[in-house]
């Protein structure tokens, strides 16, 4: 297999997703683009033949730990949008690591 | 040196590990710490089936198992990081409510 | 039945089953989970007591599971070290369940709150277990993929035990120690994957063999060593540790401190004794350099520490650091090196542990832990001041404890090879130890009568099992032959 | 013959055992706990008994323990750990009985006293070591088991000298420690009974075997409190009078000296110890610390500094004559260590009981004393003329061979040293003599807790001085006689090194 | 002069960052190298795999490396979701959570359709994993997601499996699996060793077994604290107090 267009498409949007899953302003949106990150990467598994773990990944990586973080977003943020209170009230707490 | 898909996933396996430890040092809130770890995971994981991919004639099915078993793991770990993170969460929340008592009550 | 028993191979998958069949039992049993829990430590420690005697008796050996033959199966291995580590945990483990089952009954005696400490100790057992099995599972693994499913096993409970005690200290340090954990295994995983990328197998035994330097295997080594200090919280990364160590509850302290530290070191050991020869003098040196640093900067937080259960867990960052200077030694002695640094680490489990479960027995009598507050408690408690008092003379290196033994040893490997700044360094952590240890110990062995009486509101378990504990500290520094014997078993 | 192997063993489980039990029992059980002290020190007393004898008809006694591989505890009484257990072993059962009677009614008994066995049995331990490793073990044990005796009071004041007693002794312990094992990785384990070990390596590893002798000297040297290591000996005064005793006079500053007597004699030998040069500046050392510790000596007004000072001052004696390296010299040093003993802790005995019965702690109180002590004070004067040297007191006998010795050996300055040393003595004693007996008694004692009966104070606070004061009186007159530890010591001399 | 201090403060931060990221790059420049460099990459296990698969009872190379030559590893995986829910459910959250919004009837009767479909698709992957992609895993995940959506929708069909029974529900994975490898270690002396001709049908049992398992597992995770508990939090506020002071 030769390495074509579409993969180092797909790799580049992976990076650019986990980029701004990281720096992204917005936790919800953060979250949204984690799981779609996910979905990529299960893409990327079924370009590398490994259809067992793009299920999986699709099922555990992407849907399940969305859902889980989403959850989780709801629970730490009482406010409809809580976005600055949950950055205020986290730098303090966890410096360095 | 021939630029085989291996490589390119390889690297951007080991790429998004970088992120994710990055974003692991760099950022301050516990969600998005969290969110760097999946992702410090997955890339851990594309280098594992990159592996496996080899040169694309015989998949090797040991990373794929082992990528699977990552996954689970993966997942549970970000269950009880999450958890803890709302614990702490709650936490900070009652010590405000309780300082703002005893601001009141002062 | 019986002759699968005698017959002997399964003696070494025994250690992993039971406690996980323990934890099981005690998670399901919630009304009472203290008695499958106690009894799950208790077959556990007979099991692994087996397995030593086994292994003196017809020698090391492997074990492959399912009967696949690696590198397709996993395998287990059976050797001196691996085995000794097991009967470490074994020993340590069986105290600190005596030890847990009076804690939690002495809690809910002493504060009410049943419900609250009902669900801990509900939590407690399964966890224990979980992380006991896993424990076993990673000393006598021989895979190293496997090796990352038990350090995860081991992480995530002894984060969970770390967060049980439920005050806000304690979970942002379970938290801290969660992220760590997470990047420490990582940081394994990638690095197994070099492994495998190169050697095409698992089997730590087959890639040690056919180990070279190839710049993948450098990188390989580099993620697995940074991976597994980060766990074992070597001096730049020892930050998580004392936060944690010192806020959860007393049994999880011992175990945090005693076994879960030793776990990852062991991992780190087994990884380098194969390649040590390969990368010479220059890294080990580094290790033994940060090991150095840990040891002085350690004792220093150690002695600036007001609270007791701070000032023991700021002595594990300094006595880890004892784990990492023997690498230096151990180019040109690999069997005393090993010896002594083996020693070392189960009379620092046995003594370390023994004083986390003394210190946790005078917090829960005393309510609370400043040093300074603590004089004349020996009257109230004698048996717990003195295991405490014991303990620290083993991490002072002082006989007749086993912490003097592997001081000897360690001194003596680095005298003969002529590392003077090792001896210093040895010399300085047995100063400051002293010095430490001292500050604490005279003032809870202190004569003086402070009104901290009371009537005693610890069970008896608690103060005999530290006790114990401290008594076999001591006992080691009498078995050297035995021990070294059971350690020179070849896998 | 089997009880010959473990005779040893039994002499260390004598005091031990009753130690350990003496812990657990609760503080109002007083009789089972005095029962349980004077059964230990009277059957220790009996079993060194019997070792004596064994020795003196030439049974060998020895104990081997592997701890390490190549690595042993061994426990082995040769003439000279039998000179030092019999002194132990005596002077435990007067201090014990003593003991008993001063702490009468005081808190933490049991802690106490528990400590208190195990500090002999360690002292025993170190007596009976065969090589440098079991010397070590015991050696380090001996600071943790002194501490508790030494803070027992509790007081700011206690806490603090058991600081620097700690900081002190460890110290000291570490430096041993490092030289023994530096020793080890040279030479192997070195065993007593093996002299001439290290002869072999004098010519290759000169320097080296120099700088671990000044290592193991500075770990003894500690507890032995030679001159610049000697500052937590007056301060350790805090504790009770008893303790200052075993201090004194059993334990730990004996212990020290009886190390450096192991290590110049069993662990170099005299003739390595002379060709490295290493006895002189030994010779020199303890030479300052006499002179210095009598000159200390003279201005202290609490009674037991002075006698502390005096301590630091007589212990070198026996370092001063080892360092001299004569087979008289030796004598005289080594015959020091039980005379020393016997003349020190009557004079500590006799200072608790001034402390005890009338509450004096200082000299410039005491005139009048003898009126109202007559018998302490006969005590303590009989013992403190045998420390000034005058004849026929043990103290004497001691000086003369010292001097001797040194004569023999051409250091002529050595007298000097013995005749101004034994001036000074004469300086801070004599006042005190002259003030208790011939002066008038000033003003009411600070606490005087009446006389018992016809006695001056409890029984047990009398016989014991009294008696090690007459020993230490008939030891001097009768050095000559063959049950004297003159003799003893001629016999360690002649058989042990052949001089 | 506070104004100043923070900048300077931020200053120092973004030079740190700074730092950091050159570092991280020059990591990543060292893992680019030991990727790229040293040789070919050996050839993993494929062949081996290959040949033992006629023993293994099973068709699919991953299905067979899962579940029979590197079973040790699921069976400690099973466990380690197990630990999941067993820390998640030691951490009692300290306020009581929000209840959840109202969901609107639309999902509701969604949920209703996919429930069904779901779990079909879980049996499906579930049998296909024999011999093609799927097998426990991938089924078990569906059925979480099945679970979740449950959850999510507060269906009545959660009630179908009581409170009390969840525990025993949650571990009933974990010790089959254990079951079955201790009963082929009494059976034919090695652990997790299934004899030829029975593995085939025991892997099935067991891949069924697990996964269901893993979806309970995965679903209680999602739940978070335990069942019984969530009644209990709201005194948890009160607790803090008292608790910041004690230990």
């Amino acid at each position: 297999m030769i390495v074509s267009a579409f993969d180092l498409v797909l790799c580049l949007t992976l990076v650019w997703l986990a980029w701004h899953v990281l720096v992204s302003p917005d936790l919800f949106r953060a979250v949204v683009l984690f799981i779609s990150f996910g979905l990529l990467m299960a893409l990327a598994w079924v370009r590398l033949l490994a259809p067992d773990v793009a299920l999986a990944e699709a099922a555990i990586g992407s849907g399940l730990t969305g859902a889980l973080f989403l959850s989780a977003l709801r629970r730490l943020t009482p406010g409809r949008r809580g976005e600055r209170r949950v950055d205020r009230k986290e730098g303090g707490d966890d410096e360095g690591l | 040196m021939i630029f085989s898909p291996g490589h390119v996933y390889g690297l951007t396996g080991l790429l998004l590990f970088i992120v994710g430890l990055a974003g692991l040092i760099l950022c301050a809130q516990l969600l998005r710490k969290i969110l760097a770890v999946n992702i410090m995971a997955s890339g851990v994981f594309l280098f594992l089936v990159t592996i496996a991919h080899g040169n694309g004639v015989l998949i090797d099915p040991v990373p794929h198992a082992m990528v699977l078993t990552g996954i689970v793991v993966s997942v549970s770990s970000t269950a009880v990081a999450l958890a803890l993170a709302g614990r702490v969460q709650d936490m900070a929340h009652c010590r405000d409510l309780l300082k703002k008592k005893a601001r009141g009550e002062g | 039945m019986i002759r699968l028993l005698l017959q002997g191979d399964c003696w070494l998958i025994l250690p992993v089953i039971l406690p996980l069949l323990g934890a099981l039992l005690s998670f399901l049993l919630k009304k009472q989970p203290r008695l499958p829990g106690v009894l799950g430590a208790l077959v556990t420690f007979f099991a692994s007591a087996a397995l030593a005697w086994k292994l003196v008796s017809h020698g090391g050996g492997r074990y492959y599971l399912g009967g696949w033959q690696p590198p397709l199966g996993i395998s287990l291995r059976a050797d001196g070290p691996a085995v000794l580590m097991v009967l470490m945990t074994a020993v340590t483990g069986l105290a600190v369940s005596v030890y847990a089952g009076g804690y939690f009954q002495s809690r809910i005696n002493k504060r009410g709150e049943e419900q609250r400490h009902l669900a801990q100790e509900r939590s407690f057992w399964p966890l224990w277990l979980l992380l006991w099995a896993a424990l076993n599972g990673m000393f006598l693994s021989a895979d190293i993929f496997n090796m990352y499913v038990t350090l995860e096993l081991v992480a995530l409970s002894s984060v969970g035990l770390t967060a049980l005690s439920g005050k806000p200290a304690s979970q942002v340090a379970a938290m801290r120690y969660l992220l760590v954990s997470l990047l420490g295994s990582l940081s394994f995983l990638l690095g197994v994957a070099f492994l495998y990328k190169v050697h095409g197998s698992l089997d730590l035994l087959a890639i040690g063999a056919a180990l070279s330097l190839a710049p993948a295997v450098v990188m390989a080594m580099v993620l697995i060593s940074v991976g597994l200090m980060l766990k074992t919280a070597l001096f730049p990364f020892h930050f998580w540790l004392p936060p944690a160590h010192a806020n959860a509850l007393a049994p999880v302290s011992a175990i945090l401190s005693g076994l879960v530290i030793n776990g990852a070191w062991y991992l780190f050991f087994r990884f380098w004794q194969g390649v040590l020869p390969l990368v010479g003098e220059g890294a080990a040196t580094l290790l033994a350099v940060l090991g150095g640093v840990a040891i002085v900067w350690g004792a220093y937080q150690a002695f600036c520490q007001q609270r007791l259960k701070m000032l023991v867990a700021y002595s594990t960052v300094a006595q880890i650091g004892y784990l990492f200077i023997i690498f230096p030694l151990m180019e040109m002695g690999p069997e005393q090196g090993a010896a002594a640094v083996f020693y070392f680490v189960i009379s620092h489990s046995c003594a370390k542990a023994a004083m986390f479960l003394a210190a946790g027995t005078l917090f829960l009598q005393v309510g609370h832990d400043r040093i300074s507050d603590l004089d004349g408690v020996r009257q109230v408690l004698p048996k717990t001041t003195f295991a405490f008092a014991l303990g620290g003379l083993s991490l002072m290196g002082l006989p007749p404890t086993g912490g003097f033994i592997a001081k000897y040893m360690y001194l003596s490997q680095a005298v003969s090879q002529e590392r003077w700044w090792l001896v210093a360094v040895i010399v300085a952590g047995s100063c400051l130890a002293a010095v430490y240890i001292c500050r604490a110990v005279a003032h809870i062995l202190s004569p003086r009568l402070v009104a901290v009486a009371g009537p005693v509101v610890v069970a008896a378990s608690m103060e005999w099992s530290a006790l114990a504990l401290a008594l076999v500290a001591m006992l080691l520094g009498f078995v050297g032959p035995l021990v070294l014997h059971l350690i020179e078993v070849a896998g | 013959m089997i009880w010959h192997d473990w005779l040893l063993v039994m002499i260390l489980l004598s005091s031990l055992g009753p130690g350990l039990i003496i812990f657990s029992l609760a503080e109002s059980s007083r009789a089972s706990r005095t029962t349980l002290n004077i059964f230990g020190a009277v059957t220790k007393m009996v079993l060194v008994l019997v070792m004596i004898l064994g020795i003196y008809r030439g049974h060998s006694f020895a104990v081997h323990f592997t701890i390490l591989p190549g690595l042993e505890l061994v426990l082995r009484a040769d003439p000279l750990s039998a000179l030092f257990v019999t002194l132990s072993s005596i002077l435990w059962l007067f201090t014990t009985l003593y003991a008993i009677a001063y702490l009468e009614d005081s808190p933490n008994r049991s802690h106490f006293f528990g400590y208190f066995s195990l500090c002999v049995t360690v002292t025993i331990g170190i007596a009976l070591a065969g090589n440098l490793l079991t010397f070590l073990f015991f050696f380090e044990m001996l600071t943790l088991s002194t501490y508790p005796l030494v803070v027992h009071r509790g007081t700011a004041e206690a806490m603090a000298a058991g600081k620097v007693y700690l900081v002190y002794t460890l110290a000291g312990g570490i430096l041993l420690f490092i030289g023994v094992v530096w020793l080890h990785a040279m030479a192997g384990p070195v065993d007593f009974s093996r002299p001439g070990l290290l002869t072999p390596l004098v010519a290759g590893h000169g320097t080296t075997l120099k700088i671990i002798f000044y290592l193991l000297l500075a770990g003894v040297g500690v507890k032995a409190a030679l001159f610049p290591l000697h500052g937590w000996l007056p301060r350790a005064m805090v504790a009770p009078a008893p303790v200052s005793a075993l201090l004194h006079a059993v334990a730990v500053v004996k212990a020290g000296a009886f190390g450096i007597i192991r290590i110049v004699l069993d662990v170099y030998g005299l003739d390595t110890a002379r060709t490295l040069g290493l006895l002189l500046p030994l010779m020199l050392l303890s030479s300052i610390t006499i002179m210095y510790g009598s000159v200390r000596a003279l201005s202290q007004d609490n009674l037991k500094r002075r006698l502390a000072f005096s301590t630091v001052s007589q212990v070198s004696y026996i370092a001063l004559g080892i360092s001299i390296g004569s087979p008289l010299a030796i004598m005289g040093g080594m015959v020091h260590l039980v005379h020393q003993g016997l003349m020190k802790i009557t004079l500590f005995f006799c200072a608790g009981n001034i402390a005890e019965t009338l509450g004096i702690h200082d000299i410039s109180r005491m005139n009048g004393v003898g009126r109202r002590l007559p018998v302490t004070m006969a005590a303590f004067t009989l013992a403190a003329m045998g420390m000034i040297g005058l004849p026929p007191m043990a103290g004497f006998v001691s000086k003369w061979y010292l001097g001797l010795g040194a004569l023999a050996q051409g250091q002529g300055w050595i007298v000097w040293v013995l005749v101004l040393s034994s001036l000074l003595n004469g300086a801070y004693f004599l006042p005190i003599l002259y003030g208790a007996w011939f002066k008038e008694q000033e003003g009411e004692w600070p606490a005087d807790s009446g006389t018992v009966g016809s006695l001056e104070s409890h029984w047990m606070l009398i016989v014991p001085p009294v008696i090690t004061a007459v020993v230490s009186l008939l030891v001097g007159l009768l050095a000559n006689s063959s049950l004297s530890p003159l003799a003893w010591v001629r016999f360690i001399v002649r058989t042990g090194y052949g001089l | 002069m506070r104004a100043c201090e923070s900048t300077g403060h931020r200053c120092g931060r973004r030079l740190g960052s700074l730092l950091s990221l050159v570092m991280l790059a020059m990591l990543f420049a060292a893992l680019a190298w030991g990727c790229l460099t040293g040789g070919a990459p050996s050839s993993g296990l494929g062949q081996s795999v290959d040949a033992a698969l006629h023993d293994s009872g099973v068709e699919s190379r991953v299905t067979a490396v899962l579940l029979n030559y590197r079973a040790y590893d699921t069976l400690l995986e099973c466990f380690v979701l197990f630990l999941g829910v067993v820390v998640v459910w030691s951490l009692r959250p300290y306020r009581p959570q929000h209840p959840d919004p109202p969901i609107g009837s639309i999902l509701a009767s969604l949920v209703r359709f996919l429930i069904p479909l779901m779990v079909l698709v879980g049996g499906y992957l579930l049998w296909a994993g024999s011999n093609q992609a799927g097998g426990a895993f991938q089924a078990g995940a569906i059925l979480g997601g099945a679970g979740v959506l449950l959850l999510l929708a507060s269906s009545p069909l959660l009630h179908v499996l009581p409170k009390v029974l969840l525990p025993g529900a949650i571990c009933l994975g974990p010790l089959f699996f254990l079951v079955v490898a201790v009963g082929a270690m009494v059976l034919g002396g090695v652990f997790l060793g299934y004899r030829r001709e029975t593995a085939a049908i025991v892997i099935v049992v067991l891949e069924a077994v697990a996964a269901g398992a893993i979806g309970l597992s995965l679903a209680a995770l999602f739940r978070g604290s335990r069942p019984e508990e969530t009644s209990s939090a709201q005194a948890r506020t009160d607790a803090l107090t008292q608790e910041e002071g004690q230990e």
